[in-house]
């Protein structure tokens, strides 16, 4: 086992990890920062955003604006003061992207364009053409190299939060190119590891957002805060759920059904025309579009295919000069992997998982519960997405609150004395977990790939698009005896050189974990609100719920449920209303 | 190398593998590079025998006149053959791949590649003729 | 499900095996299964025990690179159909230090990357309050292309000079560097030449071009480099014929 | 100055890469291949001499001689040290390229001198 130490340690690579790393290093320079990532940090999920990044720049918008737009997308479950923080700071925390380097796409006299999202009354997004995740990460990554206090911890795959004294102060990590164990003592930890889609079968998410610190917080006692809000992108690739972005759409994209009929009509999102009206139709929020094609499906109106029912999403009538200009990683993606021609041909999309509103509970700081742990970007729940949050809204929030949580984390570390040394011994217990229950152990009976099928068919078939009390009932249940059976495991893989069926196998369990979280808060929530609806309970119910739920372990069962009241400052709620 | 090597525990026994003398042979993009790379030396033997020539030029018409005659032999005729060949062989890599390295940008936008090359093509083709036109008008 | 397609793995266990050696598997052929598809098929139904990265899915992370009957390759970008009948002959990238199966060491790559000090340098940075730097679509697009880099090393594994001389720098690296010199807000490109003129720099390349050849992204190092050569050869002697006039 | 002598050979290179590429293949043509076969009529050595008394065809001759052996010693130093793998003999291989190309170059300028 190796010990290492340094003053704030940030779990994640992405944009958010990166982001505090930064503010970290620049806020106090006798701090010592490590970033540690189970990838390269490059390899982060945020490389596959596309769409774009909101902030309020144009003379045509106002704060205001962005925050209503905010705060209605997300159903009024944001907390309106962490809005009203997100959209203030969301300009400058873009310009110094910009700064940093980052190809944002132009207008001809060389400042910065914007394009208009799902929801958005103003066009404010800014965009990279659709390569926006990517050049945002890799702009930040490349900034971090410029940073000497910044130590990299690469390809370290965090298993445990080191909590002494009520405190957070470390983490222990497996080294996956040796199987070392690392502990790495810290005064301040951040979580910025991410989502969790990998908990759905049919997700626009990659291999690692497998919510490993969300399950990682959870353990050590910090709460969940709105796991039931599971955002559906209306328009997915079938079989491969590769995401065709919104830009899309913005752009003047129509979705169809198997008529060629503009299908969005008769769901209260407008009348169509010919070009794009801000939220309305096709621009519309993402749990209403999706709930729609539920509703299609129903009707019989959608298409099916080898890989289930489907809408086209007809981008045609935009012509190749922009298609090329604007959307050329579509196109590029629509012939890759559907073997199509998106100038030529319709392409065909679905709904599929795609982002957690819900997340590690912060305050506007990035402060869990949790002394000395921090959480920031889509592993985090701040919350300004509410019960659904607007596209191009996250990438924004990964910086904003990237970085408040750097500077909090910062000069919380910077109060402290030194770590405490019991933790070694905490480590070493994590060590002698990891080789009993893994690398050791001969009389397992479960393997890794049908307890997590069991897990994915589980969790859409129960807490999809549409829910019921009885179905999550019966998820809960199946999660449990998952749970057991985990218990059971047994590795092919016995190396300590490069071991990812380990690492597999540590992301299930974290998996079935959050999987728990999603279900019991889904359960206790009774009312229909955003991406969360209930066909038993289809109304919103503001009395009871215009509150965040909270899911905390128990030491044996499933999570126990509680609710927390939404800040509400200046909107109080309202109806959302689209199309008008 | 590293089969000697023995593993311990936690420290990493990466395999090294050794680049092969032959590696040009080991893919054809790779051996045509090796050829491109080759065509130097028959550009070199064509400058010595340009520059034998410039001596023979300056021993007077005897000495020209024989150097003449040997450039007949059927070595010297094979030997050319091949030359050309390669020499020709290197003007097409070289224009091809100089837009690569020279972007031009005319108001802002940068000139198609084909453009560049085909440029290039036509300076060959009037600095040959203007050769051909000095060697051969009288 | 009754086709299949035999999948050749090149697998490297240190704690055993002194060298790597070749499995065989059978996997059930799909026509539109890339090649990570049938390795992930593999992992989670044969053989628990292969090692391999990957995680978007989509091209663009650039983890999953490998080689694929002789080429570098990203296996989410290529597809079963496009080796049929098989076999598919699947070994990591060449010239780098095979960690365990198909998981090569690219640490090697990180630090080359942060010497050609990939980021922007300025002499001083405007305030924030005052906006954005102006940068017209033109501008853009003088440094766009070398941007799109994936860091998905096919280039350093298709470079028969990086394997010949480890100390290169590389395409890749290479190419962010000359992105960062041609970015109109930049002013760092005197820096990086300093270091890129050295052994190891640019003067390495022998313009090979497979690098441009096997990039996924279009970025076209080998043209980044020689572009980069030209630049440096025009500095060299601007700074020679006037030794006070180069800054 | 950057770099140490890496650019200066790299264009002198480049130079004589874009003078060969140019030039050879015609005079070669001439030379080599068409008036020994008799395919055309060669100039006469009163000819050829009346040419290159203009110092402009000197210059000529200088570039299109003494440049396309820079390339070739840059080329085939490369060539070497990559294709046979013979790095480690580098400052002999340096010697011999560029040692043989300045030989070339000063024999070309000896005997353009003593030109009539
Ligand atoms: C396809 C797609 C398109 C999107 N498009 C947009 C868009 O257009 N606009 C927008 O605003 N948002 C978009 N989003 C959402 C947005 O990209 C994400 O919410 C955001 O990038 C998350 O960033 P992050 O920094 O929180 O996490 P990530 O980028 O996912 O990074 C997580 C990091 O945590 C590390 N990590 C995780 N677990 C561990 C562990 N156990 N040990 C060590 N390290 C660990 C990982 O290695 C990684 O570095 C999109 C999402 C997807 C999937
Ligand atoms: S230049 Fe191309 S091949 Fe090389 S790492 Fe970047 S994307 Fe990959
Ligand atoms: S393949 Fe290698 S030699 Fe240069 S042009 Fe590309 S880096
Ligand atoms: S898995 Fe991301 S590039 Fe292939």
């Amino acid at each position: 086992m190796d010990v290492s130490s340094c003053d704030v340690l940030v779990v994640g690579g992405g944009a958010a990890g990166l982001r505090a790393a930064i503010a970290i290093a620049e806020a106090n320079l006798n701090l010592r920062v490590a970033v540690i990532s189970k990838v390269y940090p490059m390899r982060s999920h945020t490389v596959s955003a596309e769409g774009g990044a909101a902030a309020v720049i144009k003379p045509n918008d106002s704060l205001d604006e962005h925050a209503y737009d905010t705060i209605s997308g997300g159903d009024w479950l944001c907390d309106q003061d962490a809005v009203e923080a997100f959209v203030n700071e969301a300009p400058v925390e873009m310009l110094r992207l910009e700064h940093w380097g980052c190809p944002w796409s132009r207008q001809p006299d060389g400042r910065v364009a914007v394009r208009s999202f799902g929801g958005m009354k103003v066009e404010r997004t800014w965009f990279a053409a659709d390569k926006t995740g990517f050049h945002m990460l890799h702009s930040l990554f490349q900034t971090t190299l410029k940073y000497e206090a910044i130590q990299r911890y690469d390809e370290c795959f965090v298993t445990k939060l080191l909590v002494e004294k009520g405190r957070c102060q470390g983490v222990v990590a497996i080294e996956v190119a040796t199987g070392k164990i690392l502990a790495i003592t810290a005064k301040a930890v951040i979580l910025a590891t991410g989502g969790c889609g990998k908990v759905f079968p049919f997700t626009t998410n990659g291999a690692i957002k497998t919510g490993d610190g969300m399950a990682l917080a959870y353990r050590a006692g910090a709460p969940l805060k709105d796991m039931e809000f599971v955002q559906y992108h209306p328009t997915g690739l079938p079989l491969t759920g590769i995401l065709i972005t919104e830009a899309t759409r913005s752009e003047g994209g129509w979705l169809l059904n198997k008529d060629g009929y503009r299908y969005l009509q008769d769901y209260d999102l407008g009348k169509p025309q010919p070009k794009p009206v801000l939220r309305s139709m096709e621009l519309g929020p993402r749990d209403r579009l999706s709930q729609a094609f539920v509703k299609e499906q129903a009707k019989g109106r959608t298409l099916e295919g080898p890989y289930g029912h489907y809408v086209h999403l007809d981008i045609r009538h935009l012509g190749e000069k922009l298609i090329d200009k604007k959307l050329p990683f579509v196109r590029a993606l629509c012939r890759k992997y559907v073997n199509l021609d998106p100038v030529k041909e319709m392409i065909p999309v679905r709904p599929v998982v795609h982002y957690m509103m819900g997340g590690i509970h912060t305050d506007i700081y990035g402060a869990t519960p949790l002394p000395g742990l921090y959480a920031a970007g889509e592993a985090a729940c701040v919350s300004i997405n509410g019960a659904n949050r607007l596209g191009s809204n996250s990438l924004t929030e990964c910086l904003v609150f990237g970085a408040r949580a750097g500077q909090a984390a910062a000069a919380f570390a910077a109060e402290q004395k030194e770590t405490n040394p019991a933790i070694s011994a905490q480590a070493r217990d994590e060590q002698r977990r990891l080789e009993e229950s893994f690398l050791r152990k001969t009389d397992g009976k479960e393997r890794i790939a049908p307890l997590r099928e069991e897990m994915h068919k589980n969790m859409e078939a129960c807490a999809g698009i549409y829910r019921t009390g009885a179905e999550l009932k019966r998820a809960a249940q199946v999660l449990r005896g998952l749970q057991d059976r985990f218990h059971d495991l047994q590795l092919d893989d016995r190396s300590y050189t490069f071991n990812t069926e380990l690492t597999a196998a540590l992301e299930l369990s974290f998996m079935l974990d959050v999987a728990e979280g999603i279900v019991a808060s889904a359960f206790a929530r009774q009312e229909s609100r955003g991406s969360h609806q209930r066909t038993d309970h289809p109304q919103r119910d503001d009395d009871k719920f215009l509150a965040h739920s909270l899911a905390y372990r128990s030491p044996e069962g499933p999570p126990r449920i509680e609710h927390l009241p939404v800040t509400i400052t200046r909107w109080p709620p309202g109806q959302r209303v689209y199309g008008k | 190398m590293s089969s000697d090597v023995h593993y311990t525990l936690h420290h990493p026994k990466w395999y090294r593998r050794r680049v092969s003398v032959w590696w040009w042979l080991q893919k054809r993009s790779y051996a045509q590079f090796v050829l491109r790379e080759l065509t130097s030396v028959f550009v070199a033997f064509f400058a010595v025998v340009s520059l034998w020539q410039l001596h023979a030029l300056g021993e007077g018409p005897e000495a020209y006149a024989h150097f003449m005659a040997r450039l007949k032999s059927p070595l010297f005729l094979a030997l050319h053959g091949v030359t050309f060949l390669f020499v020709l062989f290197h003007s097409i890599t070289w224009f091809n791949l100089a837009p690569t390295a020279i972007v031009v940008r005319l108001r802002g936008k940068r000139v198609p590649d084909f453009v560049i090359a085909g440029m290039n093509y036509l300076v060959w083709l009037v600095a040959s003729a203007a050769v051909a036109w000095l060697l051969l008008r009288g | 499900m009754a086709e299949t397609i035999t999948l050749s793995v090149a697998r490297y266990r240190p704690e055993e095996e002194a060298e790597p050696t070749v499995q065989t598997y059978e996997v059930p052929y799909r026509k539109d299964w890339v090649v990570l598809d049938a390795l992930n098929y593999i992992k989670d139904q044969l053989d628990g025990s292969l090692s391999f990265r990957w995680s978007c899915r989509m091209g663009v992370c650039g983890s999953c690179g490998m080689t694929v009957n002789g080429e570098p390759k990203l296996t989410c970008a290529v597809f079963l159909s496009d080796y049929l009948p098989g076999p598919i002959r699947v070994e990591p990238l060449q010239y780098f230090p095979i960690v365990r199966d198909l998981v090569v060491d690219i640490s090697d790559f990180l630090e080359k990357l942060q010497k050609v000090k990939p980021w922007i340098i300025l002499k001083e940075e405007k305030p924030l309050s005052e906006g954005e730097y102006r940068q017209t679509p033109d501008q853009l697009d003088t440094y766009k292309q070398f941007s799109m880099c994936i860091n998905c090393m096919l280039c350093y594994a298709a470079c028969p000079i990086y394997g010949l001389e480890p100390g290169f720098v590389g395409p890749a690296a290479i190419a962010l560097a000359q992105r960062y010199n041609l970015d109109s807000r930049d002013m760092g490109a005197q820096e990086r030449l300093d270091i890129l003129s050295q052994k190891g720099g640019i003067w390495d390349c022998t313009f090979v071009g497979e690098c441009t050849k096997v990039c996924p992204e279009n970025v076209d190092p080998a043209g980044a480099i020689q572009q980069y050569k030209l630049a440096g050869a025009a500095h060299w002697f601007k700074s020679l014929l006037l030794p006070w006039g180069a800054k | 100055m950057t770099g140490g002598k890496s650019p200066f050979l790299w264009t002198l290179f480049s130079a004589g890469g874009t003078v060969a590429a140019l030039l050879f293949p015609i005079h070669l043509f001439l030379t080599g291949l068409a008036f020994p076969l008799g395919w055309l009529d060669a100039p006469s050595h009163e000819s050829l001499q009346d040419l290159v008394r203009h110092p402009l065809a000197r210059l000529y001759l200088f570039v299109l001689i003494s440049l396309p052996l820079f390339h070739w010693a840059h080329r085939f130093r490369y060539t070497l040290y990559d294709g046979l793998s013979l790095k480690h003999l580098a400052p002999l291989i340096v010697v011999v390229c560029y040692g043989g190309a300045l030989l070339g170059t000063a024999m070309v300028v000896y005997t353009l001198w003593n030109l009539p």
